[in-house]
């Protein structure tokens, strides 16, 4: 979009699957075509990361850009994309806010072939058009399942948007559940930050609703700076809810099961990923994480989008740990910082990977090589135990998946990321139908 | 040379630019201004230079309006940002074709030239702005600051609502068109959106400042600062204070209105939420910071202090990420990496700075320019 | 109306030790503007001395230097010495001065006009621990200006002129001080009260205290002090005995307003045309 | 992985209309108590300068990472600091600080911290503004918006900006039954809290003679030290105070507030949100600032249940977010210096 | 408007109270087209307070205030301004910031018509109007002899040079009446004398009323036509210079018996 000082005025970019505009490559392999963040000469590719180190999240920002480190660090380890293009990626500080990430992105954009992570919904709005001008493909550190309806921002294949999260969960805990979680007597409501990221639930929630036809009587939202929440609570309980979904940030889950609880209300809660945070329960039992999972217990809580275990046995998280225990002291990662977001920055940093082998191979590292190379990548399996997930040639096709896993909380020694997943990928029948353009 | 010491008529004696010498430099900084956006397609990252260059020509034309009203009239608004808000919703309804989301959602537009936008959003950022007069007439001091508070959690929350969503987009945010030119003798000089950007904010930022210099060395200036300093006797002389703090108002909101027109193309996609709550205080309290940095009720002042507040933190994290400062952890590393780092400074650096210098750059600006003047005689 | 308080002074003040001894006093502010240029004077223990001049001769910077108050001004003693009671007090803090016993009433009245006149005549007495002072100290104020009794609980602000600089000595005198420095007491003051304050000057110095004043109602001033100093640009022009300093012909004219072919009465100011004059002791 | 709990039908409870106002108004007031822990921290520097302080939130943030610190047994190492309870790294020699109970503890650490914070206020104070006697008013409140910057991300530094778990004796369930309303425990302490402090604080201005040289100094510090007022020890004092009150609402926040759950940005901001409740009160008024927060708290619980969803079938949600405001607003037109605030003096 | 024959304000029964004050308690009086007037008494007596009132800045309650034959209780003091009426204050109220011509020209401000919109562009009538005022402001410069300091920020002048240039800003209003409170107050003789003389050169030149306070009783009786002596909110004594200084009851309140000796 127009903000962005380089955007070169409606005209198609430039042509660059046939002759590369820049020095004509030698070296490597002849026959690799390349425009932007590629050097010839050490066959080094650059990508750019976008992420949040200071201003309201920190924490996630480190977490989600240290995942992202490690993985290319073992992709480096091993020679690199195709064992042979090592990769460099250029961090800058977006502090979390549009303005300072339209500053940042214009500093590096011209330096990079892509933008393998870019933290943050509202963020990413502020660039994708004039990312989109320039065919740079942008991979979102977001969930919101709006960006499936864009051409160049790019979902993560191992994790789930919010709107698949809530969508999914009313078939589950109608028919697969067993007993079943949601019944004809059973009473639904929700509770959701006043946002994109609560909208974007709250439209899940309303899509599972046409589609099941679950009895849906109470609605609520609170404000991302709220801290008292016994009026969104009273208010579910007077409404008589017995199965609520809430979608929030951690700190207000929180303090939201603990006025729940203090009501003595305990309906069985849904909630959306990232409102759960494995060190929740100990927060909950003030500092005893025993009492606090038998607080979440009594609801129950079920955690959505859960992913993996730290501990599973699947391909995916092996390499995973292998990868973190080979390159975490060379990252600098803490033990801290190995959650929910470290896994999303990691599998954020393989799918995008996924896009650039499949780019190598098809001979053309150009910026709209790399776009066009999303068509070549369907059906991949990122090895998590999930079914695979995939981009299409449409913008409709390129939700990555339209799954969902459920996890209850578990101690965080036997799961580092907290939630134990209970039951698997799956997909409610009438995913299918969901078309996120109408 | 003897012109320059003597004026002979009060037409002189008034005028903006009353010499020869300060026309020439003036010039000079015009040209200058002008040929920026070609100078920096040489340097590295020219994107960040421009970037940088247009945020801080539409943070002065923001300041500059804050300027008349907390500098001149005294009254400390924390809620400029609001206005900004407006500026961007309305400024990208009028200059943004109508159009419908992928997902369906239908947003109004007009479709006009930039400066229509810019025009519009001023207008109804000024007329929004009269509403805080009766406030404005019973409070005084920090507790109408604190009221005008109230309006960036107003402007949040208005501007996520989805009752407004075909202008605001709601918690989404509306798309806004990149700004053009449709003249053939620029084709050269504006070859991309944001040169046109660019130039759109120079235009805008220079209006601005001409508007607030002749505002501020009329009766309307002089009436501001009588407010200001002592609204009673101000009332007793003559002047309606409750007509110049509603033009206060007025004027201020609508250069913010301006300016946050052409934020809303920089922003390309604004949100409400960029413009309200804790992140729009932040906004209010930056622009609060521009004026008092650049030396408040001083006309430069509000562009010195945008070039301060807006470019040197970016400009430190340039410089530690660019690896010249040293002692830093890598990014990311959680510690002292380049963004932590280029916090603390800019915050250490805004304290020590008004310790040395409490009247701000303006005062350091006039210290050197007395010096000058005297050189080599100064003191 | 000259002369007749003077007599009631003891001759044995003459003699006495200075309480405040200023010696070639060069004060300069925001670093280059350079107000007195080597003042020197002495306010003997339990004397009275005046210490007249035209406006912006110095006079306030003076006594603010005195009572510590130059920092904040931004001003600075380049040169010369203070002393108090012989002790050196270039670099004291002005609440320590306080502390030993130097009170100022600042020019301009300077009342705290958000707290009640009560509560201003508390912060006076800020430096006294001793109850009884305290109380003995608030009756006498009470008894010097009987409307500020009348007003106790009135915000201060909203006194008359006169009553606040009544409540600005008031407040002053709270802390029973030991030398008193006073910046032109009489301005704003009705005739009555000028010659009330006059009293309480002369019935304060009869009590011990040492008083340095700074007046434009110079006829006031030296029929009560021992000593007068006159100040001009920043340098002291004249010095002297006030007796002495009232029969001197420039002083009559210029701070009197008696012309020496008038028979010493006052010139009407309808018949005073408006014109510059030459002061004898600068040419 | 299958599913090992048994879900629940959820108890709802039959409160009636008026029990459930009482209901949420204890919950409000458990807010507004916080709201007013913060506001009097705001009235205190306001008091004695004139000064809003910006910098307050980030006082309580430091607060609160020393008590997280001292309970949950961490030496902040920056980005190695240990996240919980779990990893405490306290050295050996300390151990037996961690052998005191929760309950003693968290109020032992909340006084350190109180020291703490109150000591870093006057260094602040001594080091920065301290310099800044009069100058003008507005770039003192923007250097304490600069050391709110500076010390926010120091503390992001040290401790590290991972999310932290603050043991305490407080967990968000713990409650009080009465008849059919309960209350919970943080709540109570944080009402008890504030409590404490107002009345320490009214005692002070009571029989010491700060109070009144407070005033003075605020509105003429000349005049004031020409009284034999020591301006910069009141001003030490003032920041002291204000640091000790942010310290102790940092202790509080995190348990009653984020129930135990630390992360930097809700502490940092906290702040901010008492500027209503500071205001309603009159900001150079403590008893203001409680009855304000108090106000406040209550009210936008309400707002939250009873007018929320009118709003939000308009398409307008999260009334509750502007109502504080819109009241603050009301009360200013009616008063315009809040409701205990001291008009200022205009006159010719 | 129906001007009484040579009277221009009439003051009429005005009571003023504070909290449990009478600031004024019943006080009449009138000025003639033309006249010095003069009201002196002691610290409190409500001296300030007529001219609050006569301002508008305070609302009497009670009493009827005539000015040119029209009541101006309760019109805005912006409006009174316009109508005619300047002042200077016992506290200076100067802009002290600004410099000594903006002060002045403040002093204009009611007689401009431009709007904002047309200041902001600074062309036509707005600049005329800048650039014919300034003249104006000039002459007055010249009248009180203070053109050196014309650029001066008025704040860092000396308290007498102030004194004058509030009095400047209040003939720059153009009033038919000049209400002046202790225009003398903390000046040393010569300044007195100055201040004297350009009072009465405005008086003898342009033929303003005035009404004059002051505490310099050589000043009031040497110049003022008229002298109101109030005490404690209640006029008691009104005449002629010789009159009032012979006054026992002026000379018990107010006077002392010094100065009549
Ligand atoms: N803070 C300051 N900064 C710069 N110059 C100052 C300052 N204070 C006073 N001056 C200048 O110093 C000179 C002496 O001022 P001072 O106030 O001591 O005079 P004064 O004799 O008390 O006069 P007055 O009779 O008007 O009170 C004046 O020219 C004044 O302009
Ligand atoms: N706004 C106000 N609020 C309360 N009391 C007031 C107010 N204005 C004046 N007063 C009181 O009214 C009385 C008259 O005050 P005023 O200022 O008119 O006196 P004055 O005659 O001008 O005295 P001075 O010669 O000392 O200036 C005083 O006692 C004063 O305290
Ligand atoms: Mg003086
Ligand atoms: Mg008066």
């Amino acid at each position: 979009n127009g903000a962005d000082p380089t955007t070169t005025t409606s005209e198609p970019p430039p042509p660059t699957t046939t002759q590369p505009p820049g020095p004509t490559t030698t070296g490597m392999m002849d026959e690799l075509v390349y425009d932007v963040g590629f050097d010839p000469d050490t066959g080094t590719i650059k990508l750019g990361a976008l992420a949040a180190l200071t201003g309201p999240i920190p924490g996630i920002g480190a977490s989600l850009l240290n995942g992202h480190r490690v993985y290319w660090e073992s992709v480096n380890a091993d020679g690199g994309v195709a064992g042979m293009y090592p990769v460099e990626v250029v961090v800058r500080d977006n502090a979390y806010n549009p303005e300072t990430n339209v500053v940042v992105y214009n500093e590096i954009k011209d330096e990079v072939l892509a933008f393998s992570s870019a933290i943050g919904t509202p963020t990413t709005a502020s660039i994708y058009e004039d990312a989109a001008g320039e065919n740079i493909l942008v991979a979102a550190g977001s969930l919101a399942s709006q960006w499936a309806l864009t051409d160049n921002v790019l979902l993560n294949l191992g994790a789930n948007t919010y709107f698949a999260q809530f969508a999914n969960a009313p078939y589950w805990a109608m028919n697969v559940a067993d007993p079943a979680i949601i019944t004809d007597e059973s009473v639904v409501g929700i509770i959701y930050q006043g946002d994109d990221y609560g909208q974007d639930c709250k439209n899940g929630y309303d899509f599972g609703q046409a589609n099941t036809g679950f009895n849906h009587q109470y609605e609520a939202t609170y404000a991302a700076t709220d801290t008292e929440f016994s009026a969104q609570i009273g208010g579910a309980q007077a409404a008589g809810v017995s199965v609520l979904f809430i979608c929030a940030l951690p700190t207000a889950l929180a303090t939201m099961l603990g006025t729940a609880a203090a009501l003595e209300y305990s309906p069985t809660v849904f909630g959306s990923s990232p409102s759960y945070n494995p060190v929740l329960p100990s927060a909950l039992g003030g500092g005893d994480e025993a009492a606090g999972l038998a607080v979440f217990a009594s609801f129950p809580y079920y955690g959505l989008g859960a992913g993996p275990e730290f501990e599973d046995d699947t391909p995916g998280m092996a390499e995973l740990r292998a990868d973190l225990e080979a390159h975490r002291d060379a990252i600098g990662v803490t033990d801290e910082m190995i959650n929910a977001f470290y896994y999303f920055g990691y599998t954020q940093a393989q799918t995008f990977h996924i896009l650039l082998e499949a780019a190598v191979a098809n001979g053309d590292i150009s910026r709209a090589g790399l776009l066009a190379a999303i068509n070549l990548v369907q059906d991949v399996d990122l090895g998590y135990g999930g079914a695979a997930g995939g981009y299409g040639a449409t913008p409709l096709e390129r939700i990555p998946t339209n799954e969902d896993n459920i996890g209850v909380p578990v101690s965080v020694t036997e799961n580092v990321f907290g939630l134990m997943d209970i039951t698997g990928f799956f997909e409610a029948p009438y995913m299918a139908d969901w078309d996120p353009a109408g | 040379m003897a012109e320059r010491l003597l004026r002979t008529t009060y037409k002189r004696d008034m005028a903006l630019i009353p010499n020869r010498v300060q026309w020439f430099w003036l010039i000079v900084l015009l040209a200058w201004l002008f040929y920026y956006p070609i100078f920096i397609r040489g340097l590295p990252s020219p994107g960040f230079w421009l970037t940088i260059a247009i945020l801080v020509l539409i943070a002065a034309t923001g300041a500059l309006g804050l300027n008349l009203l907390s500098g001149f009239a005294g009254q400390i608004s924390l809620g400029h940002v609001f206005f900004l808000g407006v500026g961007a919703f309305v400024g990208g309804t009028v200059n943004t074709e109508a159009f419908t989301t992928l997902s369906g959602v239908d947003f109004w537009g007009l479709g006009m030239p930039w400066w229509v936008g810019v025009l519009a959003g001023g207008a109804v950022a000024a007329a929004l702005g009269v509403i805080v007069g009766p406030a404005a007439v019973r409070l005084r001091g920090l507790y109408l600051s604190l009221v005008t508070l109230a309006l960036v959690f107003l402007g949040e929350w208005l501007f996520t609502a989805e009752a407004l969503a075909p202008v605001t987009g709601a918690v989404r945010g509306r798309r806004v068109d990149p700004v053009s030119f449709d003249v053939p003798v620029l084709r050269d000089y504006v070859t991309k959106d944001g040169e046109a950007l660019y130039l759109a904010a120079l235009i805008l930022a220079l209006v601005a400042f001409l508007a607030g210099k002749n505002i501020a060395r009329s009766r309307v200036g002089r009436a501001f600062q009588a407010t200001r300093d002592r609204d009673i006797a101000a009332e007793v002389i003559g002047v309606n204070v409750t007509w110049a703090k509603l033009t206060a108002f007025g004027v201020s909101s609508f250069m913010a209105g301006a300016a946050g027109a052409l934020l809303g193309v920089f922003l390309g996609n604004p949100l409400g939420s960029n413009f309200g709550g804790a992140a729009g205080l932040l906004i209010s309290v930056e622009y609060i910071a521009m004026i008092v940095i650049g030396g408040i009720g001083t006309v430069v002042g509000a562009v010195f202090g945008a070039l301060f507040v807006v470019a040197l933190p970016e400009l430190i994290k340039f410089a530690s990420e660019q690896g010249w400062l040293p002692f830093i952890a890598e990014s990311g590393a959680g510690t002292l990496d380049p963004a932590a780092f280029s916090a603390i400074l800019f915050g250490l650096f805004i304290v020590v700075f008004l310790i040395l210098e409490p009247l701000g750059l303006f005062g350091l600006w006039f210290r050197l320019r007395n010096y000058w003047k005297g050189w080599p005689f100064s003191y | 109306m000259t002369s007749e308080v003077k007599s009631e002074v003891r001759p044995e003040a003459e003699q006495a030790k200075p309480v405040i001894s200023v010696k070639n006093l060069e004060v300069v502010y925001n670093d280059v503007i350079l107000v007195l240029r080597g003042i020197s004077l002495e306010v003997p223990a339990g004397s009275i001395v005046a210490l007249l001049g035209a406006n912006g001769a110095g006079k306030t910077t003076t006594l603010r230097t005195i009572s510590g108050l130059l920092d904040i001004h931004e001003g600075k003693i380049t040169k010369g010495t203070i002393e108090l009671n012989g002790e050196r007090i270039n670099k004291a803090d002005a609440a320590d001065i306080v502390e030993m016993g130097l009170v100022q009433v600042l020019e301009g009245r300077r009342i705290f006009a958000e707290l009640t006149v009560e509560e201003n005549l508390k912060t006076g007495s800020y430096t006294v621990t001793d109850r009884q002072t305290v109380t003995e100290a608030h009756d006498r104020v009470m008894e010097l200006f009987p409307i500020l009794k009348q007003r106790l609980r009135s915000t201060a602000g909203y006194l008359s002129g006169g009553e606040q600089q009544m409540l600005a000595i008031g407040r002053a005198l709270m802390s029973d001080p030991k030398v008193l420095l006073l910046d032109e007491p009489s301005l704003g003051l009705a005739p009555l009260l000028v010659q009330q304050i006059r009293d309480i000057i002369v019935d304060i110095n009869k009590q011990g205290t040492a008083v340095l004043l700074v007046e434009q109602n110079a006829a006031m001033a030296l029929s009560i002090a021992d000593r007068g100093y006159i100040l001009e640009t920043g340098k002291v022009v004249m010095e002297g005995d006030s007796n002495r300093l009232l029969r001197d012909e420039d002083v009559r004219e210029f701070y009197l307003g008696l012309h020496a072919g008038d028979d010493g009465k006052r010139k009407s100011f309808r018949d005073v045309k408006h014109y510059k004059r030459k002061k004898r002791w600068l040419s | 992985m299958n599913a090992t709990i048994t879900p629940l039908i959820a108890q709802v409870t039959d409160l009636s209309v008026g029990e459930e106002i009482i209901q949420l108004t204890v919950q409000g007031l458990g807010l507004g108590a916080i709201y007013a822990l913060i506001a009097i921290g705001f009235v205190i520097v306001y008091k004695a300068t004139e000064v809003i302080n910006f910098a307050h939130g980030a006082l309580m943030l430091l607060g609160t990472y020393i008590v997280f610190s001292l309970m949950a047994g961490v030496v902040p190492k920056g980005a190695e600091t240990p996240a919980g309870q779990q990893s405490a790294n306290f050295p050996e020699w300390l151990q037996w600080w961690l052998d005191i109970p929760v309950a003693p503890r968290f109020a032992l650490s909340t006084l350190v911290a109180a020291v703490i914070v109150g000591l870093f206020g006057v260094l602040v104070e001594r080091s920065v503004l301290h310099k800044m006697v009069g100058q003008p008013v507005f770039a003192v409140v923007l250097i304490t918006l600069g050391l709110e910057l500076a010390v926010a991300t120091a503390v992001q530094v040290i401790w590290s900006p991972q999310q932290k778990v603050l043991p305490s004796p407080l967990p968000p369930a713990l409650k009080l039954q009465v008849g059919n309303i309960s209350i919970q425990w943080a709540n109570i302490w944080a009402v008890l809290a504030m409590g404490v402090c107002v009345l320490a604080f009214f005692a002070f201005f009571k029989y010491s003679r700060f109070g009144v040289a407070m005033r003075a100094t605020a509105h003429d510090q000349e005049a004031a030290m020409a009284m034999g007022i020591k301006t910069t020890t009141i001003f030490a004092i003032a920041w002291a105070i204000a640091g000790v009150l942010a310290a102790i609402a940092g202790a509080f926040y995190v348990p009653a507030r984020l129930a135990g759950f630390i992360t930097l940005t809700p502490v940092r901001f906290a702040a901010l949100s008492a500027f209503p409740a500071a205001i309603l009160g009159g900001l150079d008024s403590p008893g203001g600032a409680v009855v304000g927060g108090l106000g406040i708290g209550v009210a936008q619980v309400l707002s939250a249940r009873y007018l929320n969803p009118l709003f939000l079938g308009l398409e307008f949600p999260n009334f509750h977010l502007i109502f504080p405001y819109l009241l603050m607003i009301v009360v200013l037109l009616i008063r315009p210096y809040g409701l205990f605030g001291t008009p200022e003096v205009r006159r010719v | 408007m129906a001007v009484v024959s040579g009277l221009i304000l009439e003051f009429d029964d005005v009571h003023l109270s504070f909290a449990g004050i009478n600031a004024l308690d019943g006080v009449s009086f009138t000025v003639d087209e033309g006249e010095l007037f003069a009201i002196i008494g002691p610290n409190g007596a409500g001296k300030t307070s007529i001219f609050n009132c006569l301002n508008g800045v305070y609302r009497p309650d009670r009493g009827h205030i005539r000015f040119k034959g029209e009541d101006i209780i309760g019109k805005k003091p912006y409006k009174i301004a316009e109508s005619g009426m300047a002042r200077t204050f016992q506290n200076i109220e100067l802009f002290g910031n600004m410099t000594v011509l903006d002060n002045l020209m403040l002093g204009r401000h009611h007689l401009f018509s431009s709007s904002w919109l047309a200041a902001s562009i600074w062309l036509g009538k707005a600049r005329r109007e800048e650039i014919e005022n300034r003249r104006r402001v000039e002459e007055i410069i010249d009248f009180l002899e203070i053109e050196q300091y014309r650029r001066y920020p008025v704040a860092l002048l000396p308290y007498g040079i102030q004194k004058r240039v509030e009095l400047g800003r209040a003939m720059a209003m153009e009033p038919s009446l000049l209400l002046l409170d202790e225009p003398v107050a903390g000046m040393n003789l010569e300044e007195t004398e100055d201040m004297a003389r350009f009072i009465l050169d405005i008086r003898e030149e342009l033929g303003i009323s005035m009404i004059l306070v002051d505490h310099d009783m050589g000043l009031v009786m040497d110049i003022a036509e008229r002298i109101m002596v109030l005490d404690f909110g209640v006029n008691i004594a009104t005449g002629t210079p010789a009159e009032i200084q012979a006054d026992e009851n002026v000379i018990r309140a107010y006077l002392g018996e010094e100065l009549t000796a």
